[in-house]
């Protein structure tokens, strides 16, 4: 099952409306943070993680999902969060810590939470399996419509809670995806040295699912790796495990002065970087032409100025904001 | 009053009931946890639910407490009211990060964009030789953390609004009940836990603490086990002529020390008594609730009877040394000099 | 590789003294809790978990063990424990909670250690797990002979700690085997209500070790599968996972009605009794004679009757002995 | 009295300099951990250890707390001596089981017959805009179980023999350094908590408090981070001529109540500064500790400053709002009204 054009434009528009997101948001957070760098300063404080390089996974995803879906994502949740569309203006004004973020300001870049689009984040490894899971059941409970999507790394395979979320969505045959973005580190931990088998979908038998791992940070086998995963869970047959083989462009977060890496790594994966390679072949394959691609690529421009801007724009919250929200209203 | 024909329940009963009703009213409602279907609850809390609900909604769970838990918390964000059960509260330790750190959490880190409506009920307290990992109370361990409200009911009425309206709060409650108090056959219990329990439905404010006794030489404050140790102690000293007040918190978050304020502005002398471990808990915190607002109404130090900071000891000598008791409250009050 | 006489003499023993000395405790368990059963009363109070049927597993098993071998042991601990070689008097003591006990009354039932034969218990499921791996880890990096072995239920395998050990434990190829007995319920809930997969040893392609399920609650199969599960450990080689088919003819502890067990279940286990089994197979492949079958059941009871006479003499702990011990002296 | 060649350390490199010393001459430590090898620790405590020792002992970890903790506590009953990091302390309740239930209770569930030697290192702290999951300091919620001692350095002095301290202690030792102390490039530092260490292998005592600055009419009691906001209001209260004494508890387990309670029968005068959240923390316990003892000495009733009972928020400006500072205690010291 390939993407039809339309699909394969929409990818194409997320995945460099997630770049150029990116670019952005690595540009402005080096503001104020020169000449020395301290992670508290300048109008993005805090740890910063991109994933560049990893935009692939989100749109081959969630080019099955809609609003209705449930994704919870990561640490590392730009990609993701663009492609099940979270609402960029807010959530770039929540990554400014502003009052019109999605969040008013309270969770910041590793909290993104848009209710419209059923879209989660935790900052703790592995911590998105449960809620999916669970949120999984209520639709199968309630006899409604929707599939979830937990996104992991492949650092977070080897945490306790990813094992009990599969089984648990396994036993209840609840309507679930685990896809894992194996970008081959966990921060500065490569995955042969935390895990103990080659693939991680190899595990899925584990738990008496289907497992398949996707090489080559492929748009298009991701794409129909994800299909085939989204719909048996919407016909009620249950979870899939789903590796894809994927890579970070960038360091764990930004500042990470990528030491553990070996040499030339990096240099071979910008070779290899998704982006210009999708558009080869979408000129290629006459799905669009170059200046229909140009264009997709300005308004992804644009978009991404317009969020900046607005967040940019946006006031701060007021400081006692911080003690409201604990609970609900 | 007492009426002689008013139905009286233990707290696992009432509990049962409480869930009952809004299961019946509420499609949402729906609980979750081990063994809590067939068997009812280890401690009788969701006994006969599985022949009225069916396992769907009175769902066993495999020994996953962060995956069921976790996925209480997306069921709830979902639009669901899961009612979820931690066996014994020392077992959060397997867990801690789906609750404090997601249920509790997530309605803050979304501005109150999502909501997660669940309480999370689970077992506490000792004092039959169940030793150091199945006896604790744990209470100042959840109330330390921000997000989540916090109750612990001392008798079966306050235990079923209680936990109606835990159900009913659109914020996540953990709901602590002490096993001595359940009323279970196999357990020692409490009496003065089984009480009449109203057929209808009915909450419990979350927050209020209640004077179960009043009182004008010394407050007693305690929670859960302790109200009853402080209402015999209390009995005790009116024999001596002294009139105790006795206050129940109810809730632990949010604390309600408007009522324990005013009890010790009126009686001078505060004892706290609480299950959990002395140090860095329920004890200290209320002494210092007092004691910050104002130490010029306290006629002498305010004491604490608390378990001490030592691991739960198996051996029924050792644990009943460490348990707070009666006796240990009557002869605080008389070591308390006035001021 | 099955067992030499001397070996079936010793695990039938350790059956027979496991069987006699929980029949002894569930008598006195009961001691002061007629007429009415409250668990708080008597010489024994507290939670007892029993683990007659499944003598064979911890008999299987540490019939290849040396008092140098660890293990840790689960809420149900005593048939391996006495398989281990705990001794017998001190932990009796301990389950009577005197000062005599193996920890003086401060552990009971559920935290026996015994650091003469490396052998510890906890109450939390699963919870075993990590220290025989960092046991083994330890001998390992000391290069100090012994294996450790981590006892525990069919239920513990959907924990998360379970897995997270078992890739430690690949991962790092330490001296550990894993051995799951089980006896079909976690309390009230059945095997299959709880684990999406029919058999846990299929987990081990998980973890990239070797898994084995053992049919029959039969100790000549549990041996044999444990002797090579040892000795690959005992040679570098790594982790085995084992799974055990076997039973428990009991509650899940005294005082459990057991009305989630489907009409009849318990009348066929009677039947299938490990021990009676055992012992006609001796008889008949002259292994032994009834006559030494019977010294052997003898001297057993009197083991266990010396334990619990023990036990019952000792003295109490004092009441501040609560308070000692919390660090080390 | 400052030597100007004396060698200033970081805390992150005193804390490695402590390990390197120990590994050198006990072959039994080792260290266990995510990201401690080749990046040499998020907060640099283990920087440089790799190269010396080796990955065996130096030992990179998958994100498995629950695993290595509770490997580490197996490794620590066999023999060894781990120093086993959690990267943030905010991941305790993925592990939490294996510290509170195995590493701080065996030593009594085994009558002593099972030692526990280990350290568990893990970072605290926020004012980076880090936000919830990532900033907290939990110092009530260690402190509250038995069985663990629990330390926390304000400076690379303490940090350097605390740590050589822990490693030596048969007892498990819960190891809390604050981020905003270390010293680390990348993250703003306070300049305090660098400071002389010496070369060679010391000791600083597990359970002494210090009067870091004697004084007389206010005792400003607190750890980590808040010792150096004590110390900063302190400054400024001179000017107004106030004369403030700061303890540093640097240990929470066993806590010190003799020099707290000796400190304010001097001043008359308490105020606790707590970067852990306000309720059931430490800022009480210090409270409860001194006026149960005894009331009487107080010229005012103790305040506290610690983190509202609130998530921590991601915004600059919110976050801020909630942190203690200089500003905040010397304004609480305004407050004090004499009893
Ligand atoms: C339970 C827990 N342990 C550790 C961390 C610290 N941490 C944050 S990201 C990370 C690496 C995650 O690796 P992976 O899952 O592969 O995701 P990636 O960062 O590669 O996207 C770690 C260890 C955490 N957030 N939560
Ligand atoms: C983390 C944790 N969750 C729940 C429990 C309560 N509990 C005690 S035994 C048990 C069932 C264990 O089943 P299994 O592992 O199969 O062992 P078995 O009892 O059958 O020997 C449960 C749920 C516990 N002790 N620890
Ligand atoms: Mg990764
Ligand atoms: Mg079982």
């Amino acid at each position: 099952m390939a993407p039809t054009p339309e699909q394969q434009q929409w990818m194409y528009r997320m995945m460099v409306t997630s770049r150029k997101f990116e670019e952005a948001i690595a540009t402005i957070y080096m503001e104020g943070k020169t000449p020395a760098f301290n992670m508290a300063d300048g109008p993005i404080p805090g740890e910063m993680h991109l994933s560049n390089g990893q935009e692939p996974v989100a749109v081959g995803v969630c080019a099955h999902l809609e609003a209705d879906d449930v994704v919870t994502a990561t640490h590392r949740p730009h990609h993701q969060a663009i492609a099940k569309g979270v609402n960029l203006e807010r959530m770039a004004a929540e990554i400014f810590g502003k009052k019109t973020g999605l969040s008013g300001g309270r969770g910041g870049h590793m909290h993104i939470f848009d209710a419209d689009v059923n879209f989660a984040c935790s900052g703790i490894i592995a911590q998105g399996m449960g809620p999916a899971v669970g949120a999984a059941l209520s639709r199968k409970m309630q006899n409604k419509p929707g599939v979830a999507v937990a996104f992991v790394g492949e650092g977070a395979v080897n945490q306790g809670g990813w094992h009990e979320a599969m089984n648990l969505a396994a036993l209840w045959k609840v309507p679930f995806v685990c896809v894992i973005e194996d970008n081959a580190w966990g921060i500065s931990v490569a995955k042969g040295a935390s895990t103990s088998v080659a693939n991680n979908s190899d595990r899925a038998a584990a738990y008496g699912v289907p497992g398949k791992r996707i090489e080559g940070n492929d748009p298009y086998a991701i794409y129909e790796a994800a299909g085939e995963a989204v719909a048996r869970a919407r016909a009620g047959d249950g979870p899939t495990l789903l590796e894809v083989d994927t890579y970070r462009l960038a360091g764990h977060f930004i500042g990470d002065a990528e030491g553990y890496r070996p040499e030339g790594e990096k240099d071979a994966l910008f070779e290899k970087d998704p982006i210009p390679k999708m558009r080869d072949k979408m000129v290629a394959d006459g799905v669009a032409t170059a200046a229909e691609m140009d264009a997709i690529e300005n308004e992804a421009a644009a978009t991404v100025d317009a969020a900046i801007k607005y967040a940019r724009d946006s006031a701060d919250p007021s400081p006692e904001d911080a003690l409201t929200k604990v609970f609900a209203a | 009053m007492t009426i002689s024909n008013e139905r009286k329940l233990t707290i696992a009963r009432a509990m049962a009931e409480s869930i009952q009703e809004e299961m019946q009213v509420d499609p949402t409602v729906f609980v979750m946890g081990e063994d809590i279907a067939a068997l009812g609850g280890v401690y009788g809390n969701t006994r006969g639910l599985l022949d009225e609900f069916g396992p769907e909604r009175i769902r066993d769970t495999p020994i996953s407490e962060t995956a069921f838990i976790g996925a209480a918390v997306g069921a709830a964000q979902d639009g669901m009211r899961p009612v979820v059960e931690l066996m014994f509260v020392d077992f959060f330790g397997v867990c801690f990060d789906a609750i404090y750190n997601l249920m509790a959490k997530n309605n803050y880190f979304s501005g109150g964009n999502v909501k997660v409506p669940m309480v999370l009920m689970t077992s506490t307290g000792g004092g039959y030789s169940d030793a150091g990992q199945h006896s604790q109370c744990l209470y100042g361990t959840f109330a330390h953390l921000p997000g989540m409200k916090v109750v612990a009911p001392s008798n079966a009425y306050d235990a079923k609004g209680l936990m109606t309206a835990a159900m009913r709060d659109d914020s996540p409650v953990v709901y602590m009940y002490h096993k001595g108090l359940q009323g279970m056959g196999w357990l020692g219990t409490e009496e003065g836990a089984t009480v009449h329990v109203p057929d209808e439905s009915y909450t419990v404010e979350i927050g209020k603490a209640k004077v179960v006794r009043e009182g004008t030489d010394v407050t007693i404050v305690s929670l859960g086990m302790g109200v009853h140790q402080g209402l015999a102690a209390a009995a005790t000293l009116a024999e001596q002529g002294v009139n105790a007040e006795v206050v129940d918190l109810v809730s632990l978050v949010p604390l309600d020390r408007d009522t324990i304020r005013q009890s010790v502005a009126k009686t001078g002398r505060l004892i706290v008594v609480d299950e959990d471990y002395m140090s860095y808990g329920v004890s200290a915190e209320v002494i210092a609730s007092v004691t910050e607002h104002d130490i010029s109404v306290l006629k002498a130090a305010p004491k604490r009877i608390a378990y001490p900071d030592v691991p739960i000891p198996y051996a029924r000598v050792m644990e009943q040394y460490c348990l707070p008791n009666a006796d240990k409250i009557v002869a605080a009050f008389g070591e308390m000099k006035v001021a």
